[in-house]
């Protein structure tokens, strides 16, 4: 094969070495596709794993860390919260509407394949500076996106953040949060497990959508960018509404053995992924997927990133219960394959094997790197410079007004007011306060709820920054009545080749690390967004903290706003 | 006066929710032979140009600019005059 | 009091209609698949709120074919009631079962806030708790709410006085501010001629509890429950 | 196979706020001369009819039926042989 070929797709010339060095063989077409995916940094975090290991993940509450769809924590009565953070940036700076509606539509899936109901959203975003045309238009479609999708499902939007600085003005960050309510006995996980059990495709057809969407979220943006465009899908969330309920129903009537969603790298990811957690291997017929095109290829259909379909294995016998609760909901459910005992992914176009691979040679075999760390020459001039020889304002007034009138200080109710943040009659504590508060229903607890991260500080101090990160999430969560329970986290940042920005990371992960473990709070899901620079800029380190809190007794919530005239006004802290 | 027909359809090969919903409750009606059903826009737009030359060239950037979205969407318009 | 509540493809407020229903007004209810195609032993029927079919094309445009829809027809049509909120007024209208249609909110954004509405027609069995012009506060949660109707619908719609409620300010006037959406003549809710059928924008469900920031909507339900128990006789 | 190409537009007198506001950001980008914008769909459907008069008779009614509200939108269509 020729170089240009992997190179295209994304992989160096070892790491071709080395998959050549595990088949045996020269991969075909088919499987260099199939590595080239799930070895991109995106699925793989091969730059980025190491680093993550640092972070606290155990609890005496964490029933589920990092590695699976979400992750999940005990909030007693056999009940469970859970939750995930991730990234939509890359498509949101070419197509703000639609990224954005599907970065929310995808971690709505990442959380009901767990088995849960979800019950809140919650979203982070960074701009550049509004008075730009095309900042502008992102912001509008970025929020009218996310409006769109959830809003659509019915899943409240109850929180988030936004930050305008110029650093982002080439590439915004939009990271969504989804958090859902599950009774342990409900607790479904990614695994394909039960040989010969079979496999199967349900919910949205197949189509050629965003082919190669997992490489591209893992390489900068230029103007070539602009050309690869068919890569952002488009969103249907009432397909996702009516999967969204078959699953659960599913689930609840205990049908299923694993399931997942297919995100980035699809059928791809989703299989080996499955396989890899169940120790077992997986035939997959491509000519049983239902398609939305014609002509498709193995390779297309291996790697399309078609919205609002999942990967589910079955219960022996329950294909059939599978079929008619998905068409009730009016949705397609077809069995494409079968758990094998070899550890191979196989896959079959009919007959003939167009691929086989070992599946962890897909998950677990991918090289690991520790890139170089550089401290970035600016940090010097930053943090030499002194605040104090700021001159005194000539007039107190003028300058409070000129914060006020900032959009980053500013109220955000004209984001929040597109969110439908009331439905599911949860919401006790809307948008607007320090963190959001939701109650649940039939019990007298509650949920405080909040993502944070000041990028600015982490420029500054990526120490720092990270830790400041954790401790603001949890001081919003302890302001609002709630004890910190657990971490999910979105690492937004440069170039990881960069050893600057590699510095950078590492940082944030420390300082992360050391806050989390200060107050108790583990990390149990989240998601690294590297690459996130334009034309070799890179964005501000903007490590964003989505964090989840417990009320006992919703009555106790507390919210920001003063209330009466003539109450007492008391200052904590140093 | 210019008047300019705009069609604005999603590109082939983009998912297209609206239709296939739509096509599924025809389907649902009764009327089984319906094979596809795309959904786009159709934007009626008068404009004071100097001639249709300088009518259609407006309309093309109008269409590149903002009418339509060029990472979804393919466009094609016509101007008469009136 | 038996309610009904009708789930659609894309319904999402169902849920929270039944369980203020069920939780804070103590009356049975249960859900209806859109393809059952009888609405027997229900007195009253509800239409949430949500996207039914994802408002695709139109909002409530698909689900109006729903098999359901005809025995909702024919109930309402023997005197039955009927309370559509939001996606269900929009299904409604699209029914036929109430005139005109909704446009894309004028400033083309979703807005969810509540909104104060005043009501003009208390002589309903939704509303017979209420006074005539008392201002009541009510969330509303849609992209689509830009009621309209032609001259001379509008004008017979405000001579039989169904018009049940406007947007308001909060003293009660009725001006463009308080109009959150470009409905005309700040329409938020209207009834048919015998007012057994309601369709409203605001969320009532969404403000029945203390602990939710307002209990204005509950008013909506216990005048239907009291005209229940007052017989059920229309109040005309 | 029958190609129905379909026009829905709001009726004459029914405010349009998606064209007024496009017709704003037209001007605001600078084409002042735009005097008029409205915005309808534009739907494109397949279907397989025994002629062509049959497929027109089975769009009308879909446009009657489903595709367009007689309350506020009008519609016109055509029909070619595919
Ligand atoms: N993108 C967003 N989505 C939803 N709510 C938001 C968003 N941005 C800000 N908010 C809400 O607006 C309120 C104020 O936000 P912000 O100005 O960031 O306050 P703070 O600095 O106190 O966190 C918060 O309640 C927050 O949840």
């Amino acid at each position: 094969m020729d170089g240009k070929v992997w190179r295209e797709m994304g992989l160096s010339d070892s790491e071709y070495e080395r998959i050549k060095e595990i088949l045996g063989r020269e991969p075909n077409y088919v499987e260099l596709g199939m590595f080239a995916v799930m070895w991109s940094e995106h699925c793989s975090y091969k730059n980025s794993k190491p680093v993550l290991r640092l972070f606290p993940t155990e609890g005496p509450h964490v029933l589920q860390g990092p590695g699976e769809n979400a992750g999940i924590v005990d909030i007693g009565d056999g009940q469970a919260v859970v939750f995930k953070i991730e990234s939509h940036n890359h498509p949101s700076a070419i197509e703000p509407f639609q990224g954005a509606a599907t970065g929310v539509g995808g971690i709505i899936r990442d959380v009901f394949t767990m088995g849960a109901r979800p019950v809140a959203l919650l979203n982070s975003l960074r701009f550049g500076k509004l008075e730009d045309e095309r900042v502008k238009y992102l912001f509008n479609g970025v929020v009218s996106g996310i409006a769109f999708y959830g809003n659509c499902v019915g899943i409240p939007t109850v929180g988030g953040e936004v930050y305008f600085s110029k650093g982002y003005t080439g590439n915004p960050l939009v990271n969504a949060m989804c958090v859902g309510l599950i009774d342990h006995k409900d607790i479904a996980r990614g695994i394909a497990s039960g040989v010969g059990n079979s496999v199967m495709v349900v919910g949205a057809r197949t189509g050629r959508d965003g082919i190669h969407g997992a490489t591209f979220a893992s390489e900068e943006l230029s103007e070539e960018s602009e050309e690869r465009r068919p890569a952002v899908q488009v969103g249907d969330p009432f397909m996702e509404k009516l999967l969204l309920e078959a699953c659960l129903e599913l689930i609840r009537g205990g049908h299923v053995v694993g399931m997942q969603d297919m995100g980035a790298a699809g059928l791809t990811s989703s299989s080996c992924e499955m396989a890899t957690r169940g120790n077992t291997g997986m035939e997959i017929d491509v000519s049983l997927v239902p398609r939305r095109e014609e002509g498709m290829t193995p390779y297309e259909v291996m790697l399309s990133e078609s919205q609002e379909r999942m990967l589910v294995i079955p219960k022996k016998g329950s294909e059939e219960k599978v079929k008619e609760v998905f068409a009730r909901w009016g949705l397609e459910a077809v069995v494409v394959g079968r758990v094998t005992d070899d550890g191979i992914l196989r896959i079959k176009d009919g007959e003939e094997v167009v691929a086989e691979i070992p599946a962890k040679a897909l998950t677990e075999q991918c090289p690991v790197y520790n890139p170089a760390q550089k401290v970035p020459a600016y940090l010097r001039e930053v943090q030499e410079y002194d605040p104090g020889r700021l001159p005194e304002p000539e007039d107190y007034n003028r300058a409070l007004l000129s914060l006020l009138r900032s959009p980053n200080i500013a109220s955000k109710e004209w984001v929040y007011r597109q969110y439908d943040h009331m439905v599911r009659t949860n919401t006790v504590v809307p948008p607007g306060s320090d963190a959001a508060v939701i109650r649940i229903k039939g019990t007298s607890k509650g949920l405080a709820l909040t993502t944070d991260c000041n990028g600015r500080y982490c420029y500054l101090d990526p120490y720092l920054g990270g830790a400041i990160a954790v401790a603001e999430a949890a001081r919003n969560l302890v302001c609002s009545g709630a004890r910190p329970l657990a971490v999910t986290d979105c690492l937004n940042f440069g170039n990881p080749e960069k050893p600057e920005i590699f510095w950078q990371f590492y940082q944030a992960v420390l300082g992360m690390s050391e806050a989390c473990r200060v107050l108790e709070t583990p990390v149990v899901s989240g998601n690294v967004s590297f690459y996130n620079e334009t034309d070799g800029v890179a964005v501000y380190p903007t490590p964003v903290v989505g964090m989840v809190g417990l009320l006992e007794d919703i009555r106790f919530h507390c919210t920001q706003a003063f209330r009466e005239e003539g109450d007492i006004i008391l200052l904590l802290g140093e | 006066m210019f008047y300019g027909k705009i069609y604005v359809t999603l590109k082939k090969g983009v998912l297209d929710p609206q239709g296939s919903t739509v096509q599924r409750s025809l389907h649902a009606l009764g009327y089984s032979n319906v094979a596809e059903v795309r959904i786009g826009k159709f934007m009626e737009v008068k404009l004071d140009s100097s001639s249709r030359e300088e009518a259609a060239r407006q309309l093309d950037e109008m269409c590149r600019r903002l009418l339509a979205n060029p990472v979804i969407e393919d466009y094609t318009f016509e101007v008469t005059e009136v | 009091m038996k309610f009904g509540v009708v789930v659609f493809p894309g319904s999402n407020c169902d849920a929270d209609v039944k369980y203020v229903l069920e939780e804070v007004m103590k009356q049975p209810t249960d859900y209806i698949w859109h393809q059952e195609t009888s609405v027997e032993g229900y007195d009253c029927i509800i239409l949430p709120g949500g996207f039914s079919y994802g408002d695709y094309l139109r909002t409530g445009a698909i689900a109006r074919f729903s098999p359901i829809m005809k025995a909702v027809e024919e109930f309402a049509d023997r005197g039955g009631l009927v309370l559509g909120i939001c996606n269900g007024f929009q299904i409604l209208l699209e029914a036929g079962l109430l005139p005109g249609a909704m446009k894309i909110n004028d400033d083309l954004q979703f807005h969810c806030h509540y909104t104060y509405l005043r009501v003009e027609n208390n002589r309903t069995p939704f509303t017979n708790l209420l006074q005539e012009k008392q201002v009541i506060r009510i969330p509303i949660a849609h992209g689509e709410g830009n009621f309209y109707a032609d001259e001379e619908t509008l004008r017979e719609l405000e001579e039989n006085g169904q018009v049940v409620f406007r947007y308001c300010t909060p003293e009660g006037e009725i001006t463009p501010e308080a109009n959150p959406n470009g409905s005309v003549n700040n329409i938020a809710g209207i009834c048919n001629k015998d007012r057994n059928i309601l369709g409203m924008m605001p969320h009532p469900e969404r403000c029945a509890e203390e602990i939710l920031g307002g209990t204005d909507g509950s008013l909506i339900f216990a005048s239907i429950l009291e005209w229940w128990e007052r017989g059920g006789k229309l109040g005309r």
